[in-house]
């Protein structure tokens, strides 16, 4: 069970905060076995479904795993693992007996989310997920993280409570809260459509979708390296993800105004969070704008709407993931080496963290979409898409988006080529911290060329192809 | 796999992997990064070889690996890839040697090589390319890969140049895009193909394919600095040396070149295209651009700027060969795209010299340079004189072609646009080889370096020569077979066949 | 209308009075304040709509969603209450701060 | 600056309008439910008998959605985890307590574990279960820790960390020894199911306890010492 075991390791953490690395990398290294478990479960049996308690919904509570969770349960694993590898060598013993506990904690509630087909199972894991962010984010100390991370809970709090109450009134609709029969028996109604908003503005506030977005880059900016990864690479896109089935399955059709409605607001965070990154003038800042920025491209395929957008904006959450906790773990490692990430005066440092410096440049690369690169293949279809189905605005948005970025990346890369005029006292990096990041950026760089991997995985059990049947 | 599969992906692979070790090697083990770069070219250059003969004999070369369901990057050979890959593969090896030379004791040297090597990589591979995706993929590698090239010297005008450079081919990139996933979404495939693949849609697509063809053709231009997406080239001049001639000469420039015959024939067909009305247009931008180039090359004296805008002006000649539409102005261009790199390289080559040796930078500074260093600057004249179009030197036979093709077409404006130029590259060079030669030498350098008896180091000697040799023989010796004349007539055929 | 639903209007009532609190106000305590009574309204509804038919026993499944719903709403209390001291000892007040830059 | 106090203005009667028209609607909704709505109230009756407990409440928490319940305890836990890693935990105040707290807690601290245990076992077939039985434990222990009790220093480190994640623990140990047993995570045999259930409950009970009183003492600030 992917769900306990990093549950278990979190306790097994807490019980002993003496040695926490060693549970901590085991446990990780236990849940990639058990997701590619999962994977040739699904891949040689088909779509599981697992009824806790043996009840079964309606009463009970199901668990389910088709292609979409299965790619999300994967972009957890990698990064996940990486970010423990990393987080071995980046927090001292102080912190580090805090943060195995609600690192793993959060893993166990991202896995949870992913397999759960019930709205209150979802709410709860959601409260999970938002807890150990935020306590995560809290972990660095400091007024700005502890600002970031009141905000950031604030935020969440209202984002669930909205989703609860949305839960609230579709079970005294149709007296149940499984995804599955909910989808059999949603009709259109005003509670429905309440729910619908309620339950799609609690999710987006988590999502940070702009102009909902305005917590995300203090608490993204100012969290431990390691925390800062998790949260762009995987928190957020925990709640795109309930979004993404509630609106799949429950509620009526996804080309309609709301599908518009979301997909101008990702246009939105794609102009906005551009624009704002180029302005940072701190490194972890630019990265988390870019990260408001690149959730809105995700939104643009609830326009778009046809199979190979989604599938496109899943290649995009799984590249953008490994690109984005790469990009953070670079960052960390110039703020760990030299004390500070103010872009102007990255020439001191970054010269001398090669490695680092091309995890950051090649995570750069996907997050332009520039080829060859997963962000590439999933920019290539979004366009594609958005041609073909006549809406060819998203594409000029996502051109323009893809400029703004290629901006701000070279912003930060060409400080890295000018000579340092000041040598600069600095500590020196952990060797695995460095590697990390590198090979996070080198998967990214290879997802440009064995795309159909990761598309052949997600089409399990057909999860784009409208409402499952029956 | 078998070998007709293996042998492109060698091709490509034998400067990727030497480029990706060289990366992590240690700024002094010099000997081995050495060894590893020219183990690559040579290697690289035996492999092109073989395939040459390979194609020349019928053999089919081709490796695909899939893309995305219905899209495969697929790297094959052919007449028109082989042309370009020789050139730049035997191009590759010659700046190696050079760039060893230049950047003797500088730092950075392994990041350096290795983006080197990157950057001759995309350029084979796009090249090699057998559809637009894999050529986009190479193009827009090439694009990273010169970046931190342009930008090695480190200094804040380097960043601008840098940024600048970036601006226009990221810009450049991003309408070639747009242009070819639109092309997907009508036509399904992307796959090149002789006479092109886009002529049998309906005609009610047609505005759309000139408007694609737009966005596609100015996405190219801009690396081919046509006007008026040139203004990053002239910019770009801040590298050092072997960078530049690798943008001008070897890789960048020639790409955007390469890429627009490409997708004039192998997309579109030329004779589509001239149906769309589109390859007028096109020639009387590129004739500005030659026109404005060379203008503008007139008035600068700083020599490496000179240089820069006259590959402005020289590079759309190829432009201007394949958008006449007629088989003899085709082997023009194409030829053109062989003899200007070898040509300007030279030209480059003896401007790093110059400077390396003797501080200079200015072209008013090169009084009685001749007498100084004799060899740089016969060098520099041949490649001066081929650039003029003076017979019997490659860049007068390519001229040739132009002029026939030109006439062939009934686009006789074209020859007033060859005469006017050719002057105007008279006048520019000229003035520098009268500089040079037959002006006194002042009482001492700038910086001089001393090497003893010769001139300057062999290894920033020797490529320049041998780069002003091959002018020579490809102008002597351009109806022998395996010559670049005979490629293009090759490919030429393919394309106008009825 | 039975006198069941006046309570879930109250819960409306309180969540919409929660949100606005929220929304206004900018010392954090009362924000969390303003969430938890955000939380109740939720929570009212929820029972109170379990008893629409007086015929029946009330449906159970509420009831436990919302004492569910309470343990998680009086944990992220204590970590907001936690967080809120941390922050006044970092900063000297009770307010959120913006970013340095 | 009037300027901008009119714009606050102006935005501030902007939200009330929003908000109420938010209201409104919701209480539209919430009134034109559907009619009947197939609750599952009549499942839960069916299937109660095989539950364990009568309570239907006590049934759907720990049986039909007790997974959900697992996850809860996590939630718990991991508050009281997000409070220590704030790292502003401290001996609880300096001051002594009056006479009445003290004499009060004296009297008061049995009585509530006594309730709580009775709660816990009325869980079963009457309203009460667990989680009230633990914040009446906690309460209890809360009122120790302000009437100036201390934990002896054997008691706060692996065995006070072993109590606070009992209850989930013992939750999953059970889960995983049933998927041995019926294949299904959490499936109670129906003979075990209700001394299984008071099992659990009773851990959860004594961890719910613990950590809402660690939680107070976490926070509780420092008597009057500055950091």
């Amino acid at each position: 069970m992917i769900i306990l075991l990093p549950l278990i390791g979190a306790l097994a953490c807490f019980l002993w905060p003496r040695r926490t690395v060693s549970p901590g990398l085991i446990t990780s290294l236990g849940i990639v076995i058990c997701v590619v478990g999962l994977g040739w479960q699904l891949m040689h049996l088909g779509v599981q479904r697992h009824a806790v308690g043996g009840w079964g919904a309606p009463l009970g509570i199901d668990l389910y795993a088709d292609g979409l969770s299965l790619l999300m349960l994967i972009v957890t694993a990698l990064v996940g693992t990486a970010i423990s590898f990393y987080a071995s060598g980046y927090f001292d013993q102080a912190k580090a007996r805090h943060f195995w506990p609600l690192w793993l904690f959060l893993w166990a509630a991202l896995n949870a989310l992913f397999l759960s087909a019930d709205i209150f199972n979802l709410y709860v894991t959601l409260e999970l997920l938002g807890l150990a962010a935020v306590a995560l984010v809290a972990l660095a100390g400091g007024a700005d993280a502890l600002s970031g991370a009141m905000r950031y809970l604030l935020v969440s709090l209202l984002g669930s409570l909205a989703y609860l109450l949305g839960v609230a009134l579709l079970y005294h609709s149709f007296g149940t809260v499984d995804i599955a029969l909910l989808a059999q028996h949603v009709e259109s109604s005003p509670a429905v459509w309440s729910a619908a908003g309620l339950m799609t503005a609690g999710l987006l506030m988590k999502t940070a979708l702009f102009p909902l977005h305005f917590w995300l880059p203090p608490a993204h900016a100012s969290a431990p390296a390691p925390v800062s990864a998790a949260l762009s690479a995987l928190v957020v896109k925990g709640s795109f993800y309930i979004l993404l089935r509630l609106w799949l399955e429950v509620f009526p059709s996804t080309g309609s105004l709301v599908g518009e409605m979301l997909a101008g607001l990702g246009a939105a965070a794609v102009i906005w969070g551009g624009v704002q990154a180029l302005r940072q003038t701190r490194l972890k800042m630019l990265i988390a704008y870019s990260t408001v920025m690149q959730l809105g491209y995700l939104f643009l395929a609830f326009s778009i709407g046809s199979a190979i957008a989604w599938q496109a904006a899943l290649i995009l959450v799984l590249s953008h993931a490994l690109a984005k906790a790469a990009m953070f773990m670079a960052a960390g490692n110039i703020q760990h080496f030299g004390g500070h990430d103010r872009i102007a005066d990255l020439d001191r440092v970054a010269q001398r963290l090669p490695l680092t410096l091309t995890a950051f440049g090649l995570a750069g690369v996907s997050i332009m979409g520039l080829p060859p690169s997963g962000g590439f293949i999933a920019k290539w279809l979004l366009l594609e898409m958005s041609i073909r189905t006549g809406k060819w605005w998203w594409a000029g948005i996502m051109v323009l988006g893809g400029l703004l970025t290629a901006g701000y990346i070279f912003k930060v890369i060409g400080r890295a080529f000018t000579q340092a005029v000041v040598p600069h006292e600095a500590r020196s990096v952990p060797f695995r911290m460095e590697w990390t990041a590198l090979v996070l950026a080198a998967l990214v760089i290879l997802l440009g060329f064995f795309t159909t991997i990761p598309l052949t995985l997600m089409n399990i059990g057909a999860p784009f192809d409208g409402r499952p049947d029956g | 796999m078998n070998w007709n599969t293996a042998l492109p992906l060698l091709i490509v692979g034998s400067s990727l992997l030497p480029g990706l070790v060289i990366f992590f090697l240690a700024e002094k083990r010099v000997a081995v990064r050495i060894t590893l770069n020219l183990f690559g070219a040579v290697l690289k250059l035996v492999l092109v070889g073989v395939m040459l003969w390979g194609v020349f004999h019928g053999e089919h070369y081709e490796a695909r690996l899939p893309l995305l369901p219905g899209l495969d990057l697929v790297v094959r050979a052919g007449p028109l890839s082989m042309l370009f890959v020789t050139l730049s593969t035997g191009l590759w090896l010659v700046t190696t040697i050079y760039a060893i030379g230049y950047l003797e004791e500088s730092p950075h040297r392994s990041r350096f090589f290795g983006f080197f090597s990157l950057c001759v990589t995309a350029t084979v591979g796009l090249a090699l390319a057998g559809n637009l995706i894999t050529f986009i993929l190479f193009y827009e590698l090439l694009t990273l890969a010169t970046y931190p090239l342009v930008v090695h010297r480190g200094t804040e005008v380097a960043r601008l140049a840098g940024k600048n450079y970036l601006f226009y081919t990221v810009g450049g990139g991003a309408l070639l895009l747009i242009g070819t996933v639109w092309l997907y979404t009508l036509t399904g495939t992307l796959e090149f193909t002789s006479r092109g693949f886009v002529s049998g849609l309906e005609t009610s697509h047609q505005p759309a394919l000139v408007i694609i063809f737009v966005l596609i053709i100015a996405g190219l231009g801009v690396k081919a600095a046509l006007l008026p997406f040139h203004g990053w080239l002239p910019q770009a001049m801040v590298a050092p040396a072997p960078v530049s001639a690798l943008l001008h000469a070897v890789a960048v420039v020639k790409a955007g070149a390469f890429g627009i015959v490409r997708v004039l024939y192998d997309v579109y067909g030329i004779e589509f295209a001239a149906s769309l009305g589109v390859t007028l247009p096109l020639a009387v931008i590129a004739s500005a651009t030659i026109i404005y180039g060379s203008i503008r090359a007139l008035y600068q004296d700083n020599l490496k700027r000179r240089l820069a805008f006259s590959t402005v002006s020289q590079v759309s000649y190829i432009t201007l060969g394949v958008a006449i539409v007629g088989p003899i102005a085709t082997v023009g261009g194409l030829l053109h795209l062989v003899h200007q790199g070898v040509q300007k390289i030279t030209l480059f080559f003896c401007a790093g010299n110059l400077a390396e040796t003797l501080g200079i930078h200015k072209i008013s500074m090169m009084n009685g340079v001749g007498r100084r260093m004799p060899w740089t600057m016969t060098a520099f004249t041949i490649g001066a004189f081929g650039m003029i179009g003076v017979p019997p030197l490659a860049g007068f036979i390519s001229k040739w072609y132009l002029g026939l093709g030109a006439m062939q077409a009934d686009q006789d404006w074209v020859i007033l646009i060859l005469a006017g130029s050719s002057l105007l590259n008279a006048a520019y060079f000229l003035p520098i080889l009268h500089t040079a030669w037959f002006k006194a030498p002042p009482d001492s350098w700038l910086l001089e370096r001393d090497f003893g008896r010769r001139e300057t180091a062999w290894a920033l000697l020797i490529p320049p020569l041998v780069t002003a040799g091959l002018t020579v023989l490809l102008g002597l010796l351009a109806s022998a077979p395996f010559t670049p004349l005979e490629w293009a007539r090759f490919f030429a055929n393919q394309e106008y066949v009825q | 209308m039975n006198h069941m639903m006046l309570y879930a209007l109250v819960g409306v009532g309180l969540f919409t009075i929660g949100l606005y609190a929220l929304i206004v106000h900018a010392q954090l305590l009362r924000k969390i304040l303003a969430i938890n009574v955000m939380g109740s309204g939720v929570f009212l509804i929820l029972v109170t709509l379990a008893t629409r038919h007086q015929e029946l026993l009330p449906d159970p499944v509420p009831h436990a969603m919302v004492i569910t719903g309470i343990v998680v709403a009086a944990s992220a209390t204590a970590l907001a209450l936690a967080l809120m001291l941390s922050l006044r000892a970092a900063t000297g007040q009770d307010t959120l701060i913006e970013p340095s830059e | 600056m009037k300027n901008n106090e009119q714009v606050g203005k102006m935005f501030h009667m902007l939200l009330i309008l929003l908000l109420f028209v938010m209201a409104v609607w919701l209480g539209y909704v919430v009134l034109h439910l559907r009619a009947s709505p197939p609750g599952l109230n009549a499942l839960v009756g069916t299937s109660l008998d095989t539950s364990g407990v009568s309570n239907p409440v006590t049934a759907v928490l720990l049986n039909f959605r007790g997974y959900d319940t697992l996850l809860e305890m996590g939630v718990l836990l991991l508050a009281l985890l997000g409070v220590l890693s704030l790292g502003s935990a401290s001996d609880s105040r300096e001051t002594p307590p009056g006479l009445v707290l003290d004499f009060l807690s004296r009297l008061l601290v049995p009585v509530l574990i006594l309730v709580s245990g009775y709660l816990l076992w009325a869980g079963a077939h009457a309203p009460g279960g667990a989680f009230q039985a633990g914040a009446v434990l906690g309460a209890a222990a809360v009122l120790l820790l302000l009437s100036g009790w201390h934990l002896g220093e054997q008691f706060s480190g692996l065995l006070l960390r072993a109590v606070l994640i009992l209850g989930i623990g013992v939750f999953i140990l059970a889960g995983i020894v049933l998927i041995i047993f019926s294949g299904n995570f959490l499936e109670y045999p129906q003979s075990l199911a209700g001394a299984m259930i008071l099992m659990i409950e009773t851990a959860a009970m004594l961890s719910i306890g613990v950590t809402l009183a660690a939680l107070f003492q976490g926070i509780a600030p420092t008597g009057g010492q500055d950091k």
